[in-house]
Parts: structure tokens; C-alpha cells; sequence
């Protein structure tokens, strides 16, 4: 499966909710927020999100900025 | 003497803004922000790097500052407003500093995409605080539109040139109702005590802090030179002539304007 | 030396520009254009004075210069787009001075309003130079909307105060692709001076010259400015080190950009 | 009759174009124009219209200016 | 960070001098000089007033701070040495400021009866600081005369206008071993800050602490520009480039000295 | 209009003294002086270049303009004095700019020294223009010697870094009755037409005109620059306000003079 | 006996030495410093310079001063 | 014989007054002038001036300057 994440397209095996795409990316799940096709992705609702075909993700967090 | 700050409903000791991008090691922060006695951060929000460490950066910032999010990378107000939202939506509450640059070598803003983006952001229950090219007539605009702040910039983002818009500034300092907070340039603490002097309520400071030797020092002196301004302000300002008001070159009757007197 | 300034269809020797307005005697306007060999005069417009004597200021300037009309008056777009209809409708070309001014006390330009003014105008074939309070993007956005050259205020109109509106100025001077001519709030040659070595393409004065004491000595003084500053800048100016860019404080990497690289 | 006249309502009698107000008003007509109810009107057609009651005319000249 | 200012013999935490003329009310002396943290005042020598009361202006001077007498009142060398030795039999050391002044006007020093008293009075045992109108050869001299410091002006005494001779007083700063701090004219704490980023190593401020709303808080104000801008200073003035040297326009070689090669 | 500038029993239309060191090619000298029509030029006194061919700067200076011979690399009045008896055995008449510079780096002069070469200079019947330190106690005793003018300096020799020292030559403008002419350290035009506008008799410019990509165009912009600012002081200078005077921080009464009041 | 004091002539009767006319000045003798014909004179000899025709005394004190 | 000149001592042979040194030297004598001893001579003594052992002449000329 393709998707786009962060700008980039991936090809993504066995995952198939944006709670697993977390995890397999190793990232900790505080204080990151998830746009799944443009829409906020609330954290408790990260497993019912089922992830298909060309679907656009974007994880972001914060960083230092002025 | 009491000498509170306020913004949309909250109160401010400290007229230090500092922003966390650039320091070279980002557990200083938190060191820099308790020895300046700030209480206002910047933070910007990033697409995550699955390389890098799963660091927080807002592990270093006390908690009780408040944080405001800068909508850095948007090049217009949608993408402003999509940051903005984001941030809402990682538990950082309502701050957003909007800051809309298309342009990429001198960081300036775009100050017709940024009243867009207050517009909606202010009826969505953000708290607007403004990155503006310095315009009176805009700053206006933003403050009617619910902005709670304009920064208005004293010369471009990191050049350290000092405060150089000084002429526009001290207009809107005279003749707006909202807080008026110089964000980026400012090269040094005389820089920022010459702010507060004109009667800007406030500064917000990154690079010169962030690259110096000793980023804590250099906060600490900021802060001291942002309490003389303001001191100095508060106890001559008033006193100090307004700007020479503008005189006009072409006449001021005889306007073809509906409903008017010749 | 040949150095033309071109603006739309036309050349310029001279790059000093006359406004008309405030001369105690108005007979000493064409003196003072032969005197400093102006080109370009701005008028304004205004509803007929039944009781003032039937006076054209035309009559007094010659016949070779480029009469450009001022909206002066206007505090919106409308208003200034009907100024600049009934000025073509009196047959005095296609030249519009757009100035939008809500503020009465700084007589500070309102940039939005200035740009929709312009794209409605330039589509109804007006060449147009837009007064305006500095700022790159939106002089940018005027010269995509047709702008012949965007005039950048150098302080609040008739202040007398100077060039005070360098930095942004600067940046607009290389950035920019239309002509930037220094409109306003300059008091002295030396000011004009200055605006020329900056890079600016030239200059309009107005009540410097007709509140001088002699306004044509004082013409042509500004003229002799004029041309020194910019023989300098020719000579020194293209080895000027630029203006410094910006340096982001907040990271330049992973924005979150549709279409965009991480 | 009642019309505005560069902003100020005027009782005119005896004037039935314009381009007999601008004679009475002792304008030259040379360097104006006038709108007629928002209308540019050149000077060919000034005798053309006709005022009516509540019309409202603005006549412009130059001025010295900035 | 350890920062001691040293002049002769004595080490000075605080870089803010403080002159004690003009206060409304001497009362307030005190506070300010502890508010500010002030160890260094100046006093002055007049003919006692048989009608007024006898006030003695050092009872407000807390013990610890070091009294410098100035010689003003002199208009040459010999009546500023005269006020020296009576300084002196009054029991109040030996630390003078030189300041000779014919000038009734704007108050500016004479450099040469400067130099001159300085001569004779390092002899006598006395440790001078002498004001001065910037000069870096005769500012050479009196340090070879064995001043103490100097202390060139910023602006004319009492006239508010700010640090208004940057240029030469760099200069100074970078090329005398003795201390340099700028005396006279400072108008705000955005003043002194500049003076201390520039790299002087104090500063002495009498009328716009005395002629405040609130003379305290305006101590304070200074005290904290002057840490602020001596805390950028050590933290970035070594980076910052040195004044641009000169280049001779006339030949460097075929000097006609005795003894000197071609 | 009429505006002569008088030094000694000659009378200068123009009012832009120009050295002529540094020029690449020697040759455009003349051209230079004849565009900008310059009456008043420096020369240097160096020891002959055996190997060097006989080249006579003197050659390339029009015969009706007055050449003044200064006095570079002298360190110390002796110095100054022996190079100013050399320039008149060699027919070069009286006209003499005293400069003396005992520092290498920054070139300042000594105001001392050149104080003393006056004195003596003047009495052997020298016209003498004294290069000066800005200062007006040092400016008034130069007069009293018998200088026919003073020329403090705008910034150090061929830094270019321009009209730097405006508040003490402002007051020198004002107080003195010899002219005051500006001279060293202007870069652009625009600093000289600053000079003028400010109410100095003259420029002297080198090195700006002599490293310009065209200095016979650069000449011409500088006297333009120069009338343009001087018809400006002419028409407005009176009616700007003279510099703020001082105000004592110390008592103005109760000074300890002899045969003085209370 | 005429003396000029700070500047002034001024007649003094009964008063012999320097410490008298401090006295009689009403002065308190603190923080003054007494100049007796340009010599300045310390506290502890006031009472021994004997004041004649024509002498020149100054007492000067500290003011404020910057 | 051994003269100083411009600040240098040279080897002089076969030159006995200044007339003499400045041929040898090949200046054309145009605007130059002599200092001998610290005395300035003037063009028409120049040959009058002996040179001797030790002397100091310095000979100098107009160049461009500011």
C-alpha cells in the first residue's frame, strides 16, 4: 500500500490503522498530532482509523521556534 | 510599581518574549527562560524527523510560561490556519503567533494573508498575536479583526540590525489599542531598551539570545535592558512629544466623497 | 552618461518628481518645474470652489511634462478609482498617483485598499504608481497587478523628517522588479540624496520645495541632490554589499506543505 | 428644484441641463468635469441632461496636489 | 560571571557612576544611590551660602561609595587645581574629576588646561578622571599624565541628547589601556546600554536620573542598562569588528623625518 | 544668488576642496577639478623618488586654483612647521592645511600640536587651514591663532564611513566665526550635501572621488551635493533651531574665582 | 576692618581670627573648608590665623554636583 | 665622502655642491627643493652649497595628497 507521509510516498506493509503507523515508526505518541487527509485525527481514535491506498498522513510535533 | 502587561485575559510581569528556535542545545532553554523571567515562548510546529530522537522541546519550557505557537513554514493564511489548528489539537492551547512569509530571503510577511488568517482563527476562539510588517492602517485592521497583539518586526528575522522600523512603530504605538510587541532584529539589549522606550509593550527576542556565548547571560541582560526601557518609558514617555503628525500636500477640502460637507 | 528611468511607455531624464500642492503663489509652479527640469508633476482633484477665482493649476505647468493625478482624498478603492475616472474624463492622460489614506492624523497609506484600486485601474489601462506605507510583499503584489512603479513613503507625508523607512525600502530597492520612488516626509536634499545612493529610481517631493522660502532655488537644489545621489550609486552602488537576508529563527525544514519535500 | 451640488443640496430654478448650471454657477468649463448621479458626462452631452429633483452633480477641477 | 571595573586602586562592582546636581530633593540622594548600587558619586565645591541651611550634602552619601570631587566652577588649569587641594584639606581623598570649562554655553570641556591640571595634580598624589571632549591623542596624553580614566562626553552636560560621539569614543575604547566612560548628555537607560555594548567601561549619569518623576526607579533603570549592556559586551564585543581603520589619502612613504628610513 | 565663502583675502564660489591623493591615474586630476569647479586643492610634500620618473603633480592642477600644501606626515609641530617653510621655498604661496598625526592606525590628528604649528606658522604669514579633532574649545584658540578656518573631521582619513561627528561640529557651526569645512571621512554625496545642509562653509573630499570607478563624474556629484546642501541652509537654515545648549548638572553659582560675584 | 569673603567686601568688627567669623557666620564648622589669602587652612589652626585689612577668605562646602 | 640623503647615507664621489647631486641624480630640478643641513637653499645658491662629509640633505617634491 502507498501512502503519502510527511510529504513523501511509502510504501506500507501490515499496518493498518494510524495507531500501528505510529508504533512501527517508533515514534512515542506524545506530543505529535496526526492529519489523515487533511482531517485532525484525535489520539483516541488513531486505531479506528483504517489506512488505504494513496491516503496523505502527516505527523507533526513541535519544535524550537521564534 | 505595578506595570502589568495584559493580552486577550491574561496578565504579564515580564515583557520578554523568547523564542526557542536555534540554540545549539536545546536543554538550556529552560535555564535561559527561569533567568529572564519570561513567561511568553515561541514554539514552531515541524512535519516530525523519524531520524532524530524523540525529543520534546517542550520538555525544556517551565510550565507555567505559556506557550504560543508560530505559524512559521506558511507561506499563506490557509496554511497558517491548518498550523494553527494542528497545534490546537496537541493540547497547546489557544496562542498562535501568526507569521505568513512567502518570502525567502529576507523573511518578510505577508500582511494581507495574515489578517485572512485572523479573521478565521479569531472566530475559531484562537488568541492572535500578529507578525506584521510595520502599517498602521493593517495593524488596524488586525486589532478590529480580534488580533490580541501586533508584533511588528524591527528589521528582518536573525539579522541582529537593531530596531529600524522606528518611525512606523512609534505611529502605532500612538494610535492603536492593542499591545504592540517588536518580534525579530533586535541585535542586542540597547536594542530592545530602545523599544521599550518608544512605548512598545513588549519585544520578543530568539537569535540573539539563542547564538550567544551564553545564551542565559545574554537572557538575563535582555530582560534587565526590557525593564529599563519600559522604567523609562513609564516615568518620562508621557512626557515625550508625539510624533510630528503629517501635513497635508494636497488640500483637505473640496473631497468628492458621498454624504460629505465641501 | 546616459541613465533613463523608465516608467510604462515613457523615459525620464529627470528623476525628481514635483508635487503641486501648498505653493503660496501658484504662478512660481512653472519656474520651479523648468528650474529643477521636472517631468512628472503630481495634481490633485477636487469639486470646484464657486467662490475662489476660475485658476487652473494646468495653466502653470508646461506642456512636456507628465501631468500624473493623485487620488488624494480617497480613503478607500472606490473612491480612488472614481477620482481616477473623472480625471481621465478632463483629458489628462492615463497617469494616476493612487493614494488611499483612511488616517488623518499621519495621513498613512492603506495598502489593501491601494492594491484593489490598482487591479481595477490597470485593467481600465491607467498606469498607475501606488503610494503605499513600505513593504515587499505588497509592493510585489502591486507590480503584478499591473503597478508602473510603487512609491514607498519615506516618513508621514509633509512631516518633513526624512528618509526614514530605509530598511524596508532597501530590501524593496533589490528585490524588486517595477521602480521604487521615495514618496514623502523628505525635508532636505540630503534626504534625496540618500534615497537616490540607496538605489531608489526617484524621488517625489512636494512641500520641501513649495514651502521654501524660494521655492525655485530650492528646486533646483533638490534636483542637484537628486542627480549627485544617483551618479554616486551608478559609480559605488552595484558594489554595495546587499542588504543582509534574514535568518530563520524557526527551523526551514519540514513544513507542512502539501506537495513539498520533507 | 432641490439637487446636490458637490455635496450640498441647492434650490436651483430656471436651470435645465447642465450645461446651463455651469454658466449660472460662472464656471468657465474649462478643466472640469462633471457626474451626473455617478456619471461621468463629457462636455458634448452636457446639454443633453436634463436635471431633475434630488439629481445629484459633483463638478471637479485640478488643484495643486502631492 | 566576575566583571571588576578598576580604576587606580579601588575595584568597582557597579559601572554606573552617579552625580549628585540638580535633585529637587536631597533626601533622595541615599535611596538612589542603594537602589542603583552606586560606588562611585560626584559632589561639587562651591562658596558655602551663609543663608541657606547648613545642609551638607555627604551626609547623604552612604559611607561606602566613593566620593569624587569635580572641579567645576573652573574655567583653566590653576582654579581647577586650587578646587583640587581644597577637595583635599576637606578630607575627602584624593579621587577628582577633572573638568574645566569655558564654554558657559554648551559646556564643553578644554582639553589642553585639562591636560594640563592633570599633570600637576597626578604629582600631588591625586586620582584624576578627567572629562573630556573625545580625543584619542589627547586622551593618550592624559592616561601618559597618569589619569586615572577618562571621561569623554556624549552629548553637551544636562542636555539629554544621548551617546551622539560614538565614533571617536570606539575608537578610544579599542586603542587606550585606561578606563573610557562616557560622561554627560546620556538621556535613557537605552543610552547607557549602548554606551557598555560599545564597550566603555562605565558610564556617569547626574540629570536625567535627578530631574525624574521618581529618581530611584530611574537609577535602577540605568543600573540595569548599563549590566545589560556590558553583559552583551563581554558576551559578543570581542566578535564585533573593530572600528574601520583610516587609510591615508595622502602617501604613506618619502616622510621627511630625521632618522627615518624612505 | 550671491555666495562667496571667504578664507584669509580670497573669495571661493565653490565650496568642494579636493585632495588629490590616491588617484590611479594622475592624469584625470585635472579633469577632475575642471568638471566640479573645484578652486581649492591639497597637495602632499613627500622626498623625491629617484627611481620613479619626474612626474610634477603640480602639472595636472589648473592655474587659477589655489593649492594648499599639507602637512602629512608630520607627527608633532616642528614637523608640521619645517614641511609648511619647504612648500614655500618651492613657490607654492601660503596656503597651508596643518595636519598633524602622531597615530597610525586611525590617523587623528593632535589638536595640540597643530595648535602650536598655528602659532608659530601664522606668524611667519601662512594662510592656515587646521585638520582638527572636533572641538570647539581647541576651534576657538585655532581662530584666535590666526587660523583662517578649521576642519574638524567627519570620520577617520579614507574610511568613507561619513559625516560621523555632527554634534560637536554643529555646535563648532555655531559658535565659531572662522569657516568650518568639513574634511576626511565623507563617502557619498549625500553626507557632503549633510555637511552643508548642517551650516558648514565647505567639504574637502579625496578619497571618495579618487578610488570612484569615474572620478570626474563623482567630482561633479559631489558638487552638486554641495550646492545642493548649502542652497538648502541658505534658505532654511536660520529657521532651524540651534543646537539644545547644556544644562549644568553642577551649581551654576558660588564658584570660587577671584574678583567674581557670589 | 574691611575683608573680602567669597568674593564680597564685607566690614567685620570684633572678629580677630578665622575661627570667630566662622562663629559669627553662624557656620558650623563642618564639612567647610576656610582659604585664608589662598592658603587653605586646616580646622585645628583657624584659631591662630589672626584676620587684618584687606585679607581674601574663602569657605567653600560641598554641593551637589555631576 | 658620505652624505645622508632622504633619510639614507649614500657614497658620493666627484660631487662637490648641490647643483652637481641633483644632475647626477637626474632630477630635472623643476619643483624640488633642497635642504641642506636643515636649511632650505634656494634654487639660485645651489651651487654655492658644498657638500661635505656628513651632511644631511634632503630633497623633496609635491605628490598627490588629501
Amino acid at each position: 500500500m502507498r501512502i503519502k507521509i510527511n510529504g513523501r510516498f511509502q510504501d506500507i506493509k501490515d499496518i493498518s490503522d494510524l495507531q500501528e503507523l505510529i508504533r512501527i515508526k517508533g515514534l512515542s505518541g506524545k506530543a505529535i498530532v496526526i492529519e489523515h487527509n487533511h482531517n485532525i485525527i484525535p489520539k483516541d481514535k488513531w486505531n479506528e482509523v483504517m489506512l488505504e491506498e494513496g491516503d496523505t498522513v502527516e505527523i507533526v510535533s513541535f519544535v524550537g521556534g521564534g | 510599581m505595578s506595570d502589568i502587561l495584559r493580552i486577550a485575559d491574561r496578565s504579564f510581569d515580564s515583557r520578554l518574549f523568547v523564542g526557542t528556535g536555534k540554540f545549539p542545545d536545546k536543554r538550556v532553554i529552560g535555564d535561559v527562560i527561569k533567568a529572564c523571567g519570561c513567561q511568553m515562548v515561541t514554539v514552531a510546529l515541524r512535519r516530525v524527523d523519524e531520524k532524530s530522537d524523540d525529543e520534546n522541546i517542550l520538555d525544556y519550557i517551565p510550565s507555567d510560561c505559556i506557550i504560543m505557537i508560530n505559524t512559521s513554514g506558511a507561506r499563506n493564511a490557509d496554511e497558517a490556519i491548518r498550523i494553527a489548528r494542528l497545534a490546537r489539537a496537541m493540547g497547546c492551547g489557544r496562542w498562535i503567533k501568526i507569521e505568513v512569509i512567502p518570502d525567502n530571503k529576507y523573511l518578510l510577511p505577508d500582511n494581507v494573508e495574515t489578517l485572512k488568517a485572523t479573521e478565521t482563527l479569531v472566530s475559531e476562539g484562537f488568541i492572535l498575536l500578529a507578525y506584521m510588517n510595520p502599517d498602521l492602517i493593517i495593524a488596524r485592521a488586525l486589532a478590529k479583526a480580534g488580533a490580541a497583539a501586533v508584533m511588528p518586526l524591527g528589521a528582518p528575522i536573525g539579522s541582529g540590525r537593531g530596531f529600524k522600523t522606528k518611525e512606523i512603530v512609534k505611529i502605532m504605538v500612538n494610535e492603536l489599542d492593542v499591545p504592540v510587541i517588536v518580534d525579530a532584529g533586535l541585535g542586542s539589549p540597547a536594542d530592545a531598551a530602545a523599544c521599550m522606550e518608544l512605548g512598545c509593550d513588549a519585544v520578543l527576542v530568539n537569535t540573539a539570545i539563542a547564538i550567544s556565548k551564553d545564551p542565559v547571560m545574554e537572557a538575563k541582560a535582555f530582560d534587565f535592558a526590557v525593564n529599563a526601557g519600559r522604567t523609562h518609558y513609564i516615568l518620562s514617555g508621557s512626557a515625550l512629544p508625539a510624533p510630528r503628525a503629517a501635513c497635508a500636500s494636497s488640500p483637505l477640502t473640496g473631497f468628492l466623497r458621498d454624504g460629505n460637507k465641501v
